[in-house]
């Protein structure tokens, strides 16, 4: 890696001069602010960051970024990013997605990624809606909504990214809403802190086609007693008054009420790397439990691409590079 | 060793055919070794049942394996066999209706059980001796499963393992037969059981009692020499397709500096080219095995648009599957270089046949005009060349090529003048560093390539995608006059680089009425045909074209100097279509969809037709 | 009403433009609507920006609508228009260019302000009266904003709201200016709005202001009649390519006496048919939204192979993902249906833009010998007709059909005499019962086409895949001349088709030089050119060809009849390239690759060219 | 459905003519068998089932059935049987599938399956290697394991195609090896009666290309030690002596010693509905735990086909169809 001399950025050093084209009120703005705040506080250069997309209104996100960026075709940004980064691995690779573009189209690249664990970061926009082309349900849409394909309603069960992402191995995964901008940076900053892939999560408001979906858990008045701070080594604490917090029970969480401010010893406290907890704080489904906000996994294993270069010195050291004498192996003989 | 007669011979087919388990590849390729070493030249045609495993002794579990070997230059393995080396009833019943009148037939006739008839479906056994069936053949039944039992007596190993290596005694019997040199097997053998001593020697024990029963029993009445041929001086070594495309993208690789990204979804008969740059890994290859062919391509394409070598391989099925891809590529114009070994039929097929059935796919397989280049290479050691040749124009042009092999190519073996590799010129590449005035769809004057610019520079920020592209700044627009200029600009790029590419050669007479077109394996076949009937005082031409988009500058003139143009392809008239519309010539055209090379015969009999019909007019 | 010039007129092009937000399409439609009943001819464009929606006042926001309509047959959307009416600066902006000079042009006034004329990109304010931009132009500004605002002065509803009403107000002006009734429109806001009678009343007050301030203000020197034009007698509608291409499959869904099954993964401009269908699941249509294309078409299939209609659509990016399945579909001989709504440019290109590019791809665009029927509706209500008759063939043959839509056809709508059902003829299809003799790849003598057979049905259980089979039995092989025999027999199938399709026939002057040839929605322009010309006394006919694979029977002959033969596409030369190559007639070619419609004034310019260029001869 | 004529069936009813091509030593072969087995007991005619596979040696399976049969592409079948079973839904399903074609290629609509849950059987023949392609790594190669496009080792975490069923809500998941032929036709014929999409793990050895994958708990002098038959009511007991069982620990099971026959009342009563049952004992991992056999899921819900048919039936009742009137809808004028 090229060794980058720290110095001060502000998230306008990753802006491009393309004015974004989404719909007025679109929560892909606060994310797309977020993104660049994030850059600035892990104090890269721009030339050092690749934002690579598939296809969806979340997709035209790198049109707007000062770094480079690839907006390339529906589904695919995870193999191309994986690409990119084998080829050059001092590059800070971010991945932005939808929730189509993910999860249906690119379902089986992003089941395969979390296998891999290249060092990349994925972060996904999940309105529960297609909202580029106008309209139709997702594989996250809610059962029964009414949409353009589905006037009758939508008679599949939703999909669950974050805990698709754990069932395929993730390294590490983080949620959030749009609607969070503060905590939104520190993850992905966190994001790209992890070495590995980095899931992140993200509840984001299409003001157009599925307005309000995610109102239950993050308007201002309820959101305290309808999601969870998920912090490693904090305990699982809630509610306006962080009068409630979750204690294990049978296989999952049970949650409890709580006096303020005195948390009893039974209440959990948050491992990060602790897999029965990761899987109970992930398998919590709204409105039952709280929506858990914040990093829910992060264990450490090799990157993709550090074991193919292990691959590659071993090979080099135990056959060094001779592409003529390669050429000559086998049976030669010699014509006079 | 006993007095035999010695007959000396120009050319020979020999054909070794038993169960896919028999390991007939095996001994076929060390035939063609001890064959190699003695100077003859020669062309091997392997060739596979299916793609799947079959019980023993059945007529669709039979692997062959064909070479051709002569004191001369030939360029097929042979249309049918003067000897056929039969393991088994299966193996007989299969390929007797090739083997040419007079022929040798050398079988097993310890597998001549009733059992393995039936299976073979004989009704009654050919080698009785009044039975018919063989009677136009010279027939050499030898106990060869008892000889290697016997053999190997002494030795103290298992039964299944003794008869492991009764296909190197009958191997031996060939190699007497031919006058080859057991050594290079010898040494072969030497290096592949290194750590198995015994069965090193059981192998090695097998051969030479095969070799020296010949000597002995005197099967045969005669002994072929096959003198050597007069090829180039310098050092050889017997190379097949996919070796040749690995180690040509290796020295592209070498020659350009730069590592390779190989990324691929198995299938037969690309997978062998991953199998291969897999276990090279020490040349800088990174290779990848994907979920599916769509991840391969955007793999292969996010490499290169990382700076790396972005190189992915299919076959039909898989290539179906990277279209979409391939025009992200060609409008991003970045140089992914994509392999299609192409295989037999639509659909699955006959994944194991060759056939040269996706040209019309290349071209014109995309939605919208999207151009890329596309070449073929025409022999297994062609391959080498193509692979660098694919590489250079790639990244000189910024666009993707499509290489399309064939099956055949892949297994099928030459030999091989080992090139020197200093005397390959250098692959220029610049990628772009200079901030001043870039913009991301400006273009090189003279090729009208973008800059490729390495992902990291510092001051050349861009995003690239699939939407459309104003000129020269890359900004993503709708204008209609803007996406009719670019879409002229991305196919002119592609014609530009006919300046770029040899002109075409005519092979044959020059003043001949007939010319043929061929592109890719069915070269071999054609110059055997021309060969033939030159030699029989009849005028034919032909090319073959190794540059099929763009094609060669001078396609137009060669063909309009003849009377008559005939085209040749493995398909129902792909490269037929596009002669015909680009020149409008009313060409003639013998298609062939059988997935084997086309036979000389096939092709003496059109050539024949053809010059007839110009008489008649 | 005051006292008004009025004007007569043959044919008049209206364009509103304007935010994305303005609900131009709505506002065109019921123009479109008013029209109709007047009974004028008519043909509409409306164009969408791009996929996404942009902030208002940007020029990348805009939205428009074009109609023609005309007292005589019309055939196109128009060139340019007579009457642009703006909702907002960026709107003058883009489409100031293209309005016929001496052209009227309203623009709501209060739009233009320092801030919108900022975003649009004005340097000063066109409406200015020293401003010379729209000095060629009879220019009306009116203060529509505020008109509604105070004609909305009583009702009890918030600002916004308002607001949205003055499209309405706009399309009273128009309707004033052209003579058009205010009822049809009206009983449309009755029906959509009829649950929230504030906003219809709102709407209808805002169109009768519109309407009547024109009486009142004298805005317009002159009101403008087109008188009805001829029409054939019976009852009609306003019908799009997408209405049509579901209605006329739920035709033949009724006709056939079969399910559908529509499998699709939405994408512009495709989606629209899905959305259609699923909202119409009483006619025993079952739609599904599937994870992407590939599930899409293999549901299809599997759909297909269950006995019902299996059918499936996309656009570019979309077809090339299903390219493996189709050719199963062709291995398996299923009647597959496959809609392909082209867009325009390669990758993502310009997706809500029009182009006829994926021709080269629907014909070769699959690995090997690969042959499918391709159909192209020329008009939107000519989509009705083809789906019916991709059904007919499709099971008649037992072959995929592709049909070639456009992006254009599916949202331009013209008037469409509503077809009687009745006159329909059924769709026969016999599902094999007879288990005797039954051969799963035994075909019809006539047509070629295997069985088709309700999985279920006692006794004919038998197993199809993508392998190659040998003829009639079905019994997976790889015997050689089988794959050739098999691979020229499903060509074959394909070709007889051409003995079940129309002649083509000649429009235009039967005895003229020059043909023109064309496909799909370009019929409109060609048409309107060749009676601008013809009407001028030159000598142009045209064919417009429906069915692309095969060819009609009669193409070749009419070809040669003419001294010139001009093919006219929307891409750079896919069908002039297949013309070329069967008949080897050097046409000469018009290809425009915009994502707009071709002009009726390029064409004019292109057949005076080729007719001045016979004339040097 | 067309009610079918109860008769007694045999195993060979339902073989075709077609000799069948798998390597001798295949564990396919076995399989095939216990099909046939399968679908005598079940007790319909042959007619009346369908059998769709991918590509891949397992996937040659329909040809060696009497039944009907679609040996479609590779990655494929799933997709294919959904809209077999739409049009058909009198027919019985079946899916045969290997674990390159369902878990690899095939990943995105094996995670959309179980979203729908269409009423069809997917087996999936589990040999942990690409056989029909000769040798390559699959999704469920153990990492490290050296194959022909990994000569230096597999670098991937492997799949598990049993979590990834469970993850994206599969509502039947069953698992077996096929050594164990009687117990394998057993849960055929419970796929077959589950009505929903069912899922059958078969472990099977590939003879060729990598032989002895699962002797570890397969191997007859071991297997009791290291694979538990999971039966819904029953207590999860296993060893050869029946002499150790599972209890609920820290969200997860912990395996304990017990007295043979005599099974105390902590060890768990497996219950095939219970959640957090089913998703411990599919995070049990080999070697750690014993490989569960059995049917570990089994849950009701409805399926995709009744819940579209419904919509059907429901916009008939609303909107009575008739064509001629919806060609006439809209706007219409008289032209005279
Ligand atoms: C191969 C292909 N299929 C379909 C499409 C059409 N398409 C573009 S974006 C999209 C879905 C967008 O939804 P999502 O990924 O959730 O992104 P959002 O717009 O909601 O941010 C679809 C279906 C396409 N561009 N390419
Ligand atoms: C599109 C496509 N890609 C690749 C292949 C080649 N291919 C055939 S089967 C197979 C994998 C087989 O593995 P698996 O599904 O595990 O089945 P098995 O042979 O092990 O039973 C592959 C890669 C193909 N036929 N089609
Ligand atoms: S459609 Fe929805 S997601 Fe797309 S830009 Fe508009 S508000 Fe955002
Ligand atoms: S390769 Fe393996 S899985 Fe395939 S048939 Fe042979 S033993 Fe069975
Ligand atoms: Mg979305
Ligand atoms: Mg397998």
């Amino acid at each position: 890696m090229s060794t980058t001399k720290q110095t001060e950025y502000k998230a306008d050093d990753f802006k491009s001069d393309a004015e974004p084209r989404w719909c007025p009120g679109c929560e892909d703005y606060a994310i797309l602010k977020a993104v660049q705040m994030a850059m600035a506080q892990i104090g890269r250069p721009k030339n050092e960051h690749a934002v690579v997309s598939g296809i969806g209104c979340s997709s035209r996100l790198p049109y707007y970024m000062g770094t480079y960026g690839f907006h390339t075709i529906h589904g695919r940004p995870i193999p191309v990013a994986t690409g990119l980064k084998i080829s050059n691995p001092e590059l800070a690779v971010w991945v932005v997605t939808g929730d189509g573009d993910a999860i249906s189209i690119g379902g089986n690249h992003f089941v395969h990624a979390f296998r891999r664990n290249v060092d990349m970061n994925i972060l996904l926009f999940d309105n529960r809606i297609y909202g580029l082309t106008k309209g139709q349900y997702s594989p996250t849409s809610q059962k029964g909504m009414i949409n353009k394909t589905a006037p009758y309603g939508t008679i599949e069960e939703p999909s669950d990214p974050v805990g698709l992402a754990l069932e395929c191995g993730a390294s590490f995964i983080a949620q959030i809403s749009a609607s969070y901008v503060k905590e939104l940076v520190d993850l992905l900053v966190q994001a790209y802190n992890h070495k590995g892939t980095s899931f992140l999560h993200i509840y984001q408001n299409c003001y157009i086609y599925n307005d309000n979906a995610f109102d239950d858990f993050t308007e201002r008045s309820i959101r305290d007693d309808n999601n969870i701070k998920i912090e490693h080594g904090k305990p699982l604490v809630f509610g306006k008054n962080l009068d409630k917090g979750l204690v294990v029970g049978y296989g999952k969480f049970d949650i409890v009420d709580i006096e303020p401010g005195n948390v009893p010893d039974n209440v959990v406290v948050y491992d990060e790397t602790d897999s029965v907890l990761i899987r109970m704080v992930t398998d919590m489904k709204f409105p039952e439990y709280p929506v858990p906000m914040g990093v829910l996994k992060k264990t450490l294993r090799a990157t993709f691409e550090d074991s193919l270069e292990s691959q590659i010195e071993l090979a080099k050291s135990k056959f060094p590079p001779d592409l003529q004498k390669l050429l000559s192996s086998g049976e030669t003989w010699e014509v006079k | 060793m006993g007095i035999h007669k010695e007959d000396i011979l120009e050319t020979v087919t020999v054909k070794f055919a038993g169960d896919s388990g028999d390991g007939i590849q095996l001994t076929g390729d060390q035939f063609g070794n001890t064959t190699a070493v003695v100077g003859n030249d020669f062309a091997t045609f392997p060739d596979f049942p299916s793609e799947i495993r079959a019980p023993q002794g059945t007529t669709y579990g039979v692997s062959s394996y064909q070479i051709q070997f002569a004191s001369k230059d030939i360029y097929t393995p042979g249309d049918t066999p003067d000897v056929l080396v039969c393991f088994n009833p299966a193996a007989l019943k299969v390929n007797l209706s090739t083997v040419n009148k007079g022929g040798i037939i050398v079988v097993n006739e310890d597998e001549f059980t009733d059992k393995n008839l039936k299976k073979a479906g004989f009704d009654s056994n050919p080698l009785d001796l009044n039975d018919r069936t063989l009677a136009d053949f010279r027939v050499h039944k030898i106990p060869i499963t008892k000889l290697t039992v016997e053999a190997l007596d002494d030795f103290d190993m298992g039964h299944k393992d003794k008869l492991r290596c009764k296909n190197f005694l009958a191997l031996g019997i060939v190699a007497w037969l031919f006058s080859r040199p057991l050594e290079p097997i010898e040494s072969f053998l030497k290096s592949k059981f290194s750590k198995k001593p015994m069965i090193l020697e059981a192998n090695v024990k097998a051969l030479h009692t095969g070799f020296n029963i010949c000597d002995t029993m005197e099967i045969f009445p005669v002994m072929y020499t096959v003198p050597p041929a007069k090829l180039e001086p310098g050092t050889y070594r017997n190379i097949n397709g996919a070796l040749a495309t690995a180690y040509g993208l290796l020295a592209a690789s070498e020659k350009i500096d730069l590592p390779i990204v190989y990324s691929g979804y198995p299938i037969t008969p690309a997978s062998e080219i991953l199998h291969v740059l897999a276990a090279l890994k020490q040349f800088n290859v990174y290779t990848i095995q994907t979920e599916d062919e769509i991840a391969a391509i955007t793999m292969a394409l996010g490499a290169a648009y990382g700076g790396s070598l972005g190189i992915t391989g299919s076959s039909g099925p898989g290539l179906a599957l990277k279209i979409e891809a391939l025009n992200l590529a060609v409008m991003t114009e970045l140089p992914l270089v994509v392999f299609d070994y192409m295989r037999s039929g639509i659909s699955t097929g006959m994944p194991t046949k060759t056939e040269q059935g996706d040209l019309g796919m290349a071209l014109f397989g995309r939605p919208s005009d999207s151009h890329v280049i596309v070449l073929a290479p025409s022999t297994a050691a062609d391959c080498f060349w193509i692979s660098i040749e694919a590489v250079r124009l790639a990244t000189k042009y910024m666009t993707p090529v499509v290489v399309l092999s064939e099956g055949f190519l892949i297994s099928s073996s030459e030999p091989w003048k080992i090139p020197n590799l200093k005397e390959i010129p250098k692959i220029k590449t610049s990628f772009r560093t200079n901030p001043k005035g870039y913009l991301p769809y400006k273009r090189n004057k003279e090729t009208l390539a973008r800059d490729w610019v390495r992902i990291g520079t510092k001051g050349l920020e861009h995003t690239i995608g699939g939407l459309e592209k104003t000129n020269e700044t890359g900004d993503v627009t709708q204008d209609p006059d803007n996406h009719d200029l670019m879409t002229r600009l991305r196919a002119e790029k592609v014609q530009r680089v006919v300046n770029d590419i040899p002109d075409l050669e005519i092979i044959g007479d020059k003043n001949a009425d007939l010319l043929l077109v061929g592109w890719g394996s069915t070269l071999g076949s054609m110059r055997a045909a021309i060969e033939a009937v030159n030699g029989a005082g009849k005028k034919v031409a032909m090319i073959n074209i190794r540059y099929l988009n763009p094609l060669p500058r001078n396609l137009g003139n060669i063909l309009r100097k003849f009377k008559k143009v005939g085209v040749v392809e493995l398909n129902l008239g792909q490269l037929n279509t596009i002669i015909r519309s680009k020149f409008l010539i009313d060409t003639s055209f013998l298609g062939r969809v059988t997935g084997q090379p086309i036979y000389v015969s096939e092709l003496t009999n059109f050539i024949n037709r053809e010059l007839e019909s110009l008489k008649e007019h």
